[in-house]
């Protein structure tokens, strides 16, 4: 491999930040503030480096840091219920659940709406393995999947485009996994026109004892970055860095979009899951957004000590990366795991065995600091609890917007009703033939809901249900919902709604609802009307978790939601978890048989 | 004696663990096989279960069929040993020449996951006797390269020998999973070698034995009793 | 009659997972010697008429919006002789 | 370094639906006067050493067992300039 960085300018250490402390910087371009970019100046009594810039903005972007909505997730803490069943709460990658008999099951839903809305096959594949790779970072084997879609107009050309390959996406990256697709949602609404939601779930299960942790602790252990090679994915805005600071030549064309490639994912599975069993690591962290700066700092900074890096051993699909570039790339398909010394040749042999990369990169220090070297020269000294968990958090002013009465007001019982039978008739007709109300066969046909082969309920029927345990007949329930006109309407009763709805689909299968996951998809945070709607959001959401006992265990928040001024309607989607004795006595949706006796419950 | 059914994992395959289930059930010891070992381990008869191994990449099976297991799984079933392909299985089949013909992308270019109808066409193999030609039965299929295809030669040989095993029924609507999912020539959707032994097929029995999962049918479970059975009154 | 040709390759700095599979399994096949593989779409175009510069700005035009994927992909239209 | 190409394209006579699809979607954007389209795959290998015609040689070898299958398919090895 061809040593890219002899030809480079002078390398940005941190002997020279320090040196050259009036140098410009692009903070902005990286979408850091003014005070941010103080802040960091303060942390480090220096200026930063161009890595450890790049870290920091990408660690305290909106995505990573949930700096305008954190305040408001806090209640789910706060108010969360008194309950036995949580056995790691909000916080790690994904919550885990006591579901009895020695098990535990994990489960989380996340959005990957934009890059879908750019590049909808791989936008919403990499989505898929972004959930899954979570999951498994907990020491989870996955079991299934469902994909809560919302679209623009069904005849409107963009989704024409959107659509089939979102679905493909989904289908093409979960099928290749080898996981059920148990349920999920397709829903049209123009709101959604230039921002379509892809949310996707993953559940794992796993015996109590191999819930894994993303911490590094213990001097000396190994630091070891397993996978895809890296490649210069998803690092568009840190290029600006790498070419303002390094290559004066003008900057380098760096994808947005990333590809994913399900077999290696597949591979990396089986691989983690032998190295469980084998209780070969100590920490393990998925890569998922901002990559090996996220990876190595949220692991030093859960730890007990500190980290030190070595970036050039990094293995590159690009030889020639910048530094800053290989901190950032987004490329899919790789885990970092913390492993005793004398525990790192058996891990690298399991790895060989699956054909998987495998790399040492650094180790577990002493120290309380987060060290990256570049070919012996250090690059980033920080203290990492500052990149990965100390964060900016913002106070966003909210306020319920004026046309909130307008909209109330305007209900249903002011329409006409039909004149006559004719006019019913058409409007049954309307109601029945509309996109939201059509057969889901079309997208659902396209997902293996069989693989595993412990799939004892999908589509058609409300909720999924999967057997956990062969033998005694163990599984669990899951439902996604979420109505963004209802949250329009009224947020606070909205997020209720969605939270009641699958709670009931997964108490119908006969069930016992646990716990909750929950993706929040809004609009710009910067807009009031819609941190309101947040606002309100997640305290209906926090209320009823405590009334109904069912904790939220994890979620995501996607914002900036919006196509020009326009925000989509508020969407909150929730996904319960419910778990179920013996997945025998489950009960379908269909008549079973002729004779039957249909009972309404409730008002 | 009880029979061992070996069943081979490559990279990417996906219904390993199932199919093991399947040969349990039936009343067999499954034997995990591992693509790069050679050694098969004495069993009985080997599975090629299905799944996107090495992605589906290049082709359908086209890298796994040069992996050392292939070896021997060629070698022996030119020696008479029972091996049933399931849709990536029988895909390796075709790559690897034990069974005639090739797969394509399906005709719609979608991936197709449904509960699909089956014609037995033959009891006459060691993976369908515990069938009866002219039996209809229902198994989920899930592909997105499952066209069957082949020279017009080849089909006309298949058929005078009693070669197709299993073709798509189309009698009823599609609905109700009758039809031709992925313009399979002459509906074909499983065929053998001329001996009998090497079978392969779409659609996955294994995910068919067992009332409570799957389609909650168990029209698949006869692939494993027949091999059995064959197996140890041999 | 003439044959216009369409090359779609994946942009050079694009993960391509299928001629990464395909590299990696050359050696084990005995095929030594090969540093890079990547794998792309040809699209064969039997065109009416004559294959002019006009013609050949709209099949430039059809790859660009259709037969590729430019956020991904790269194309090259050739005349086959 | 020098690249070599394979181009590999289902047989004439086996149905491509792919092709097809892309066929029949063409009028509806506009496109008009391409009477067939046929879909195929493109190899871009990069080798090292000398092209020479024992290099090709192999390289058709690999072709006919491996990137291509002669059941369905055609191939064609070039080496680009
Ligand atoms: N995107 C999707 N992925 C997987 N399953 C889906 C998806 N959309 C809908 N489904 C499934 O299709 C079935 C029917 O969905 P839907 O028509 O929305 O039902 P309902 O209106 O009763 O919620 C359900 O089982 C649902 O889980």
């Amino acid at each position: 491999m061809s040593d890219g960085t002899t030809a480079r300018p002078a390398l940005d250490t941190v002997e020279h930040a320090a040196k050259t402390p009036e140098a410009a910087q692009p903070w902005k371009e990286l979408g850091l503030k003014e005070d941010e970019y103080a802040r960091i100046r303060e942390i480090l009594d220096r200026r930063p480096t161009g890595a450890e810039l790049a870290m920091y903005s990408v660690m305290w972007s909106e995505h990573c840091s949930y700096k305008s909505s954190k305040v408001h997730l806090k209640q789910f803490g706060e108010k969360a219920p008194q309950t036995d069943a949580l056995l790691v709460g909000i916080g790690e990658n994904a919550g885990v659940v006591d579901v009895g008999q020695g098990y535990a099951v994990t489960f989380k839903i996340e959005s990957h709406n934009h890059p879908s809305y750019i590049e909808p096959y791989q936008g919403a594949a990499t989505g898929v393995g972004g959930i899954v790779r979570d999951i498994l970072a907990m020491g989870a084997r996955p079991v299934a999947v469902m994909d809560p879609l919302r679209f623009g107009a069904a005849d409107h050309p963009d989704t024409k485009r959107v659509l089939p390959g979102v679905v493909a996406g989904i289908g093409g990256y979960g099928n290749c996994l080898g996981l059920p697709n148990i349920g999920g949602e397709v829903v049209f609404d123009p709101c959604y026109q230039g921002n379509p939601l892809v949310n996707a779930l993953c559940v794992g299960v796993m015996k109590h004892e191999d819930i894994h942790l993303a911490k590094a602790s213990g001097a000396g252990n190994k630091v070891i970055l397993y996978g895809a090679r890296t490649g210069g994915d998803g690092i568009g805005g840190v290029s600006v860095l790498a070419s303002e600071t390094f290559d004066a030549t003008g900057p380098s064309r760096r994808p947005a979009v990333q590809v994913g490639d399900p077999f290696q994912e597949k591979l990396l599975i089986e691989c983690t899951l032998e190295i469980f069993a084998e209780k070969l690591v100590a920490g393990i962290q998925d890569l998922g957004g901002a990559g090996l700066s996220c990876a190595t700092s949220e692991l030093a900074s859960a730890g007990s000590g500190g980290m030190r890096v070595e970036l050039d051993t990094v293995p590159l699909r690009d030889a020639t990366l910048s530094p800053e570039e290989i901190l950032m790339s987004e490329s899919q398909e790789r885990m970092c795991a913390i492993v005793e010394p004398d525990k790192v040749g058996r891990f690298l042999e399991i790895c060989e065995k699956w054909d998987v990369i495998a790399t040492v990169i650094g180790e577990v220090t002493e120290g309380s600091r987060l060290e990256i070297f570049w070919h012996g020269e250090q690059i980033v000294d920080v203290p990492p609890r500052s990149v990965a968990h100390e964060g900016p958090t913002y106070h966003r002013p909210f306020a319920r917007p004026a046309w909130q009465d307008a909209l109330q007001a305007d209900d249903a019982g002011a329409l006409p009703r039909p004149a006559g039978t004719d006019e019913l008739r058409k409007q049954v007709l309307a109601v029945v033939g509309s996109p939201n109300q059509a057969s889901k066969a079309w997208v659902t046909d396209q997902y293996d809901r069989f693989v595993q082969g412990n799939t004892i309920l999908a589509q058609p029927e409300d909720s999924g249900v999967v057997r956990i345990d062969p033998d005694t007949n163990l599984g669990v329930a899951l439902a996604t919902d979420g109505n963004g006109r209802y949250t329009k309407l009224d947020p606070y009763a909205g997020a209720q709604l969605a939270l009641a709805e699958a709670y009931r689909n997964v108490a119908a299968t006969g069930a016992k609802p646990l716990a909750v996951s929950d993706c929040l998809n809004f609009g710009s945070p910067e807009d009031p009307a819609v941190m309101w709607q947040f606002a309100e959001a997640t305290r209906g959401l926090a209320d009823a978790c405590r009334t109904l006992g069912t904790p939220v265990t994890g979620g995501n928040v996607s914002l900036y939601n919006q196509t020009g001024d326009a925000a989509i309607h508020p969407t909150p989607v929730v996904a319960v978890l419910g778990v179920i004795d013996d997945v025998s006595r489950r009960t379908p949706m269909a008549f079973a048989q002729q004779g039957q006796l249909l009972l309404l419950l409730g008002e | 004696m009880t029979a061992r059914i070996g069943v081979v994992t490559f990279p990417g395959t996906l219904d390993d663990r199932d199919t093991q289930r399947a040969v349990r059930l039936a009343g067999a010891e499954a034997v995990p096989l591992w693509h790069r070992d050679k050694d098969v381990l004495g069993v009985d008869a080997v599975v090629l279960p299905g799944g996107f191994s090495y992605g589906d990449y290049l082709r359908a099976g086209a890298i796994s069929r040069f992996s050392p297991v292939m070896a021997t799984v060629i070698e022996q079933a030119h020696a008479g040993m029972p091996v049933l392909g399931i849709c990536n299985g029988f895909q390796v089949l075709c790559e690897a020449h034990l069974l005639p013909g090739a797969m394509l992308r399906n005709t719609g270019l979608h991936f197709v996951c449904r509960d699909q109808k089956l014609r037995v066409e033959t009891a006459g193999t060691a993976w369908t006797a515990e069938y009866e030609a002219g039996q209809e039965i229902s198994i989920p299929l899930k592909n997105i390269d499952g066209r069957y295809t082949a020279d017009e030669r080849t089909l006309d040989e298949l058929e005078a020998e009693g070669r197709v095993a299993f073709r798509y029924a189309t009698a009823g609507a599609a609905a109700d999973g009758y039809g031709n999912p992925n313009g399979s020539l002459r509906d074909i959707a499983g065929i053998s070698n001329a001996a009998g032994n090497v079978v392969g097929l779409m659609p996955h029995p294994e995910h068919a034995v067992e009332p409570l999962t799957g389609t909650g049918r168990t029209d698949g479970l006869a692939f494993f009793t027949s091999v059995i059975k064959k197996l140890v009154s041999a | 009659m003439a044959r216009v040709v369409v090359d779609v390759m994946l942009k050079p700095e694009i993960l391509d997972p299928q001629g990464q599979a395909v590299q990696r399994a050359l050696p084990r096949l005995g095929f030594e010697g090969i540093s890079d593989v990547r794998q792309g779409k040809r699209f064969e175009l039997e065109v009416e008429g004559p294959v002019d510069e006009a013609a050949l700005a709209r099949i430039r035009e059809m790859a660009e919006t259709f037969l590729a994927n430019t956020v991904i992909e790269d194309f090259d239209v050739k005349v086959e002789s």
